[in-house]
């Protein structure tokens, strides 16, 4: 049984420009121990999906349905005092490296052990010996603790997230593009300790990014996610390898191989439909070149294979084919009737 | 500490640079410059000796430094009308101003800050919706209207407060600490502190609320959420906390400001203040007391306006740990 | 073969905050954000810029189109050395240099509809009125952007991958032949991306353009650029053949810049960086090489002496004590490296 | 009014900025038609029996009754607007015109003249609002235009400040720096780019300023330093004050013009919102 099984999740958000269905169909599920990949462009909804699940969302955002399944109880529609009580203490966060997501105005180890006491109950003696514990096990000098957020590197600030994170010894952390704004050897150097930690802490980890390389680096499965929709999901090696919807093809094709001749790539042309007036049918069809009638018609479901491999497309049963198809550019630059 | 001494030179700057302006200020009225300082009622002797101490027979240079070392040793001259030291004149009205407004501005931003706060907290509830055009409205209203009103009402319609004046006549007092305290004081100060605070709280309310609204959309206040911490520690400790920073710089510069501001309150309360003996010596071109009491203003304003930068470095560890 | 963009002993320093002791000292401490550094490129080439941020390429770039002015050293673009370059002679620069932004977002007025921002450069130009709209035309036929109806159109209506080609059509309007690229797909979608990279390397062969481009994505660089600089805490740490660069690093900071990419592959190597610990900061820089305090075989000479970027082989330099000049070595006679 | 909302640059669901634009076309109007409206404010009025007609309660004849000295109240109070928004509009416009220069100027060009023009603003900063203007009339005589002057010469720097923030900001775009690439001359950068993309915060001060200019002339006129030539909101009330209406309690004398300052302030404020919203989105949803 999944430690976490996320069922047709739905997200609305009031906006000035009418309702935005920022997450229509999420459905995922995390195991324990284990590095789930969740990845998506920007807007596809994946970081409203991974905030919702710590029930924590902004004011003009509402749950339209669905079940958050959590070691076997349902969050979402259970009591609110039941899901704020795991916060922290079964469910943590890692935020985007963002400069202020310490308060800028209290030390880093002060926020440390704020979190110890009053989440973790633990006294003030305590508190102090596991914040340096946790410093150290994230590669960061205890000392560190009296100063400041802005005196932080991005790396820095990062491993101090981690850290906060895994305080408790939460059951599941979830990451919202941790490593987006470091540079490529730091990216590297924190998410080895990410790894290291995950592995020996036996702590599930949702990884949010839009880098396919970062997955293909760290997670056991990925969930990719479109227009608000899962839309493909499986083990790493099985969707980068033999990808059975479309999107999730042209996506692994933009993705340059610094090992492998550098071939043309090829861009999806269009752009990801406005998701306050959500198409009909298949969300992907309008810049699919394999979109059939029915495509545009009915929506998909998301089919689950005998492995466990599960895609949301008509012609995923051809999807072999249809991934030698995705290889050559000719195919998706034929698509592009307007300049991406 | 770098900014600190250079902000502390820029003041001292700012310092000579109003005495200077309120030296020449002095000097363009119209006729005889001379008449700033002699009284014609002084007698010949008087009026020679006032004329060596203040050089007023010598170049205008000369005058300029004898005006500097008089002011630097706070030597402002002598009033005419009272005829004493405007010095001691000075000192015996500040007490009155500063009791006054330190008492409503500290009133105004209590209630600012908390108001503020709670506006924000409450956004697009009806509070708000009321809240914010009314508050508007009290910044708009003149302070010295709102006095008026408030005089009509409270002193002249229901009687229930004295209509002017910081004490009753013929009330004795040993110190000036005691006066202070006296409930007669208090009962005088009542009205002119209502007035003020009314008309200050529009600042911090608003200036709250918007920074309040900015903090509760950083991601350290989500990240505080998500870590299950209860709410009101999260508004207090975490969100009030940032938007505070820039309400306490405004207390600062409010304090600084509203010395000289509330002429107009102390006029219509006939509250014996620094502004009001500034407003009458000005009327009656008694020239020594108005530019001493304006002179003074000016000083609490320019080391309030320095204390104020003063405070953001030392509250904002982003500036203090540079 | 004369080199169109010729860099020689190019330095960039910018003041620091000072305390107190300082100022009284009269010091006046400084970052190096560029540090002597020399390279050329030869008329038609596109080269690569690499290294991460804080490592000066972004002022390097800003350099080379006279946003800022050089603390030493010399550039020279065409016929034209930039310093004290005014007047009639500027304006002739201003028209055969041009950059493209990496934030198209923010790259655009958003107050001024596209038109007046792509005639913005005709203006300047002195170009006839008449003329703007047919130029106007033919430059966004070139970015692929049909139609003009989007000339009456604003900034926020536009979706990135958009903005991105009429930033490089106002860019290309006045027929530039040197081309600064910082950055220009790191803020558009992956799937975006190709389309502007596929773009500019058309654009590259077709208008024989000149170009630098600047990235801290080695595999976005390959992709435009058949030769690579590698910059380092503001000096130039390594240059060569793309392709070579990439499979035989010979700088140890480029070997552990390439080891950090992470693959779009699942079977990748996981073995730890050849790095020591430590964090690059530009005010430590002392004497010596800028990477000695993370490089894995450090010797005593790199603590003191900076190693000097010097031809190993025909067109490759790298600045390193382990790899001093080797003239003999190379097959063949070592041909001038282009500088 | 929607277009004159777009012609502000205004939003147009935004209700406290449509209030505030109607008071002040209302207010406008008066002002303009000020002498159809009313009689002449200083004329001596009798009763048909022929004495003083003094402190009369509002009435059909003097909607508003008369004062100590047997002047129409209302006749005044009409007039009054126009030299409310006389010194209204030319202080506002005064203040953000030298304060969105300065800030453009300094902020844009930096070095020596925005030390200088920023040490200034600090010095202005440190002269005691209320007392300078004071001092001046007392000196210059009680005319408006020493109320405006002295408006202006103490008001810009928050103007200024502001605007230079705004600019140090601007300077630093992408677009401006694009604009310097393709060749353009500061001038025409600070005409096309800077200008355009501050003006929403400079109607923003100038609808600030326009309330802050009829407070203070209303206090000079309190204090009795403002023009007696003309008739002001403040001058009523001091008259008022001065002839004891507040013992007397007659409210038909006091409260309405103190209520036209306010409406007329509040709605520079109300319009002010307006503007924060462009300025700041982030306050809208």
């Amino acid at each position: 049984m999944s430690l976490l099984r996320v069922r047709g999740l739905a997200i609305d958000y009031a906006t000035k420009g009418g309702t935005l269905h920022a997450v229509s169909r999420g459905t995922l599920d995390v195991g324990a121990a284990e590095v789930v990949g969740l990845v998506g462009e920007s807007g596809c909804g994946k970081t409203t999906l991974a905030r919702a699940l710590t029930g924590i969302v902004p004011r003009n955002a509402t749950f339209m349905g669905g079940e958050i399944v959590f070691e076997g109880r349902d969050v979402l529609n259970g009591p609110p005092d039941a899901w704020r009580d795991l916060l922290w203490r079964k469910i943590s966060f890692v935020p985007q490296s963002s400069m202020n997501a310490l308060d800028p105005v209290y030390r880093v180890g002060a926020q440390m052990t704020e979190v110890l006491r009053l989440r973790g109950g633990m006294g003030r003696a305590e508190a102090a010996t596991r914040s340096e514990e946790l410093f150290a096990m994230v590669g960061l000098d205890p000392r560190r603790a009296s100063e400041y957020p802005h005196q932080f590197s991005g790396g820095m600030r990062q491993r101090a997230a981690i850290a906060m994170a895994l305080a408790l010894h939460p059951a599941l952390v979830i990451a919202d593009e941790p490593v987006t704004a470091l540079d490529v050897i730091v990216q590297r150097q924190v998410l080895d300790t990410l790894r290291d930690l995950q592995s020996r802490l036996g702590v599930s980890v949702l990884l949010v990014t839009h880098d396919i390389s970062v997955v293909a680096y760290v997670c056991d499965r990925v969930v990719v996610m479109y227009a608000g929709e899962v839309i493909e999901s499986g083990t790493t090696r099985a969707v980068l390898e033999a990808p059975r919807h479309p999107y999730t093809m042209g996506l692994t094709n933009a993705f340059p191989d610094l090992e492998r001749a550098g071939g043309t790539l090829a861009p999806i042309a269009g752009a990801p439909p406005d998701l306050r007036a959500p198409p009909q049918g298949c969300r992907f069809a309008p810049r699919c070149p394999f979109a059939q009638a029915r495509c545009r018609a009915e929506t998909p479901p998301l089919t689950i294979d005998a492995d466990g491999h599960a895609s949301a497309c008509w012609r995923s049963d051809e999807a072999a084919a249809l991934a030698e198809n995705a290889k050559d550019p000719s195919t998706w630059t034929l698509m592009s009737t307007s300049a991406a | 500490m770098r900014s600190v001494a250079i902000r502390f030179a820029q003041m001292l700057l700012v310092l000579w640079a109003v005495a200077t302006i309120l030296f020449f200020l002095f000097r363009l009225m119209p006729g005889d410059p001379t008449l700033a300082y002699i009284d014609t009622t002084f007698t010949a002797e008087q009026q020679e000796e006032l004329m060596r101490q203040f050089g007023l027979d010598r170049s205008l240079a000369e005058q300029y430094l004898l005006y500097f070392a008089n002011v630097i040793q706070g030597e402002f001259g002598t009033s005419f009308r009272s005829k004493r030291p405007v010095f001691t004149i000075i000192f015996e009205v500040l007490p009155n101003t500063l009791a006054l407004t330190v008492l409503s501005i500290t009133i105004a931003y209590i209630f600012g800050v908390l108001v503020g706060a709670w506006l924000a907290w409450r956004r697009g509830s009806i509070a708000e919706a009321v809240g914010i055009p009314l508050v508007l409205t009290l910044r708009a209203a003149p302070e010295f209207w709102l006095g008026m009103v408030l005089l009509a009402i409270f002193a002249f319609g229901l009687g229930w407060l004295p209509s002017g004046g910081a004490n009753s006549a013929g009330m004795q007092f040993s110190s000036t600490f005691d006066r202070l305290t006296s409930p007669d004081f208090l009962r005088h100060l009542i009205l002119p502190a209502a007035t003020l605070a009314l008309y200050l709280q529009g600042l911090p309310l608003l200036l709250m609320r918007s920074n309040m609204l900015d903090v509760l959309q950083e991601d350290y206040v989500m990240m505080a959420r998500m870590k299950g911490l209860p709410e009101w520690r999260i508004l207090l400790l975490h969100a009030a906390r940032n938007a505070l920073l820039p309400v306490v710089t405004a207390f600062a510069l409010g304090l600084g400001a509203s010395v000289g501001g509330n002429v107009v309150v102390e006029t219509v309360f006939s509250w014996p203040g620094l502004g009001r003996v500034l407003v009458d010596a000005v009327a009656s071109s008694d020239y020594p007391l108005a530019q001493g009491a304006f002179m003074f203003i000016a000083l609490i304003l320019i080391v309030m306006n320095f204390v104020a930068d003063l405070l953001y470095t030392v509250l904002d560890p982003r500036v203090s740990h540079g | 073969m004369d080199a169109y963009v010729h860099v020689s002993g190019l330095s960039k320093t910018f003041p620091v905050s000072r305390d107190i002791g300082q100022v009284l000292r009269g010091e006046r401490p400084v970052v190096h954000a560029v540090r002597s550094v020399d390279f050329s490129i030869a008329p038609g080439e596109t080269v690569g810029l690499l290294g991460e941020s804080g490592c000066g390429k972004t002022t390097t770039g800003r350099l080379l189109l006279k946003l800022v002015e050089p603390t030493e050293g010399s550039i020279r673009i065409g016929d034209k050395v930039l310093a004290g370059l005014s007047g009639e002679s500027l304006r002739g620069f201003r028209r055969d240099a041009q950059f493209v932004f990496q934030n198209p977002f923010d790259a655009l007025n958003p107050r001024i509809a596209i038109g007046r921002s792509l005639a913005e450069p005709l203006i300047n130009a002195g170009i006839p009125r008449e003329e703007h709209a047919e130029r106007t035309r033919v430059v966004l036929e070139r970015v692929r952007i049909r139609g003009t109806e989007l000339l009456e159109r604003y900034p926020h209506e536009m979706s990135g991958g958009q903005l991105q080609r009429v930033v490089l059509a106002r860019a290309l309007i006045l027929e530039p032949r040197f081309i600064v690229a910082d950055e220009p797909v790191s803020m558009l979608d992956v799937s975006v991306r190709a389309g502007i990279l596929n773009l500019m390397r058309e654009l590259q062969d077709s208008l024989g353009l000149t170009a630098i481009y600047i990235s801290h994505d080695l595999a976005l660089v390959r992709y435009v650029a058949r030769r690579t600089l590698v910059m380092y805490l503001g000096s130039l740490v390594e240059d060569g053949p793309t392709e070579d660069v990439i499979h035989e690093p010979l700088h140890p900071y480029t070997k552990a810049l390439i080891a950090a990419v992470p693959l779009p592959r699942v079977t990748q190597t996981r073995d730890p960086l050849p790095l020591r610990p430590g964090t690059p900061d530009a005010r430590k820089v002392g004497k010596g090489c800028p990477f000695v305090n993370r490089c894995p075989a450090a010797m005593a000479v790199c603590e003191i002496e900076r190693p000097p970027l010097v031809a190993v082989a025909a067109g490759r330099r790298v600045a390193c004590h382990l790899m001093p000049a080797a003239p003999l070595r190379a097959a063949g006679s070592l041909a001038p490296a282009a500088s | 009014m929607p277009s004159l909302m777009r012609a502000l640059r205004l939003p147009q669901n935004d209700p406290l900025a449509i209030i505030g634009v109607t008071i002040y076309v209302v207010f406008l109007l008066v002002a303009l038609f000020a002498d159809v409206l009313a009689s002449d404010p200083f004329e001596i009025l009798f009763t048909e029996d022929g004495n003083l007609a003094a402190n009369l309660p509002p009435s059909l004849a003097y909607p508003l009754g008369t004062t100590n000295l047997g002047r129409d109240i209302f006749s005044q109070l009409v007039i009054g607007t126009r030299s409310a928004f006389l010194v209204g509009l030319t202080a506002a416009g005064a203040v953000v015109a030298l304060g969105t220069i300065v800030g453009l100027v300094s902020g844009y060009f930096g070095g020596l003249t925005d030390q200088i023009l920023m040490r200034l603003a600090d010095i202005a900063l440190g002269i005691p609002f209320l007392p300078f203007v004071i001092v001046l009339a007392a000196f210059l005589g009680p005319q408006t235009q020493n109320v405006v002057l002295a408006i202006t010469v103490l008001l810009w720097p928050n103007t200024a400040r502001v605007i230079r923030s705004q600019v140090l900001t601007l300077r630093e775009r992408g677009f401006v720096e694009a604009a310097r690439v393709a060749g353009s001359s500061d001038l025409r950068i600070i005409r096309v780019h800077i200008a355009p993309n501050i003006m929403p915060l400079s109607l923003l001060y100038g609808s600030i300023a326009i309330g802050w200019a009829i407070l203070t002339e209303a206090s000079i006129s309190f204090l009795g330093f403002g023009p007696s030539d003309s008739i002001s909101w403040g001058g009523m009330l001091q008259d008022a004050y001065a002839s004891q209406a507040l013992s007397r309690g007659s409210y038909y004398w006091f409260i309405p013009p103190g209520l036209c300052i306010v409406l007329v302030v509040v709605a520079g404020f109300f319009i002010s919102r307006g503007y924060e919203e462009i300025l700041f989105p982030k306050l809208k949803d």
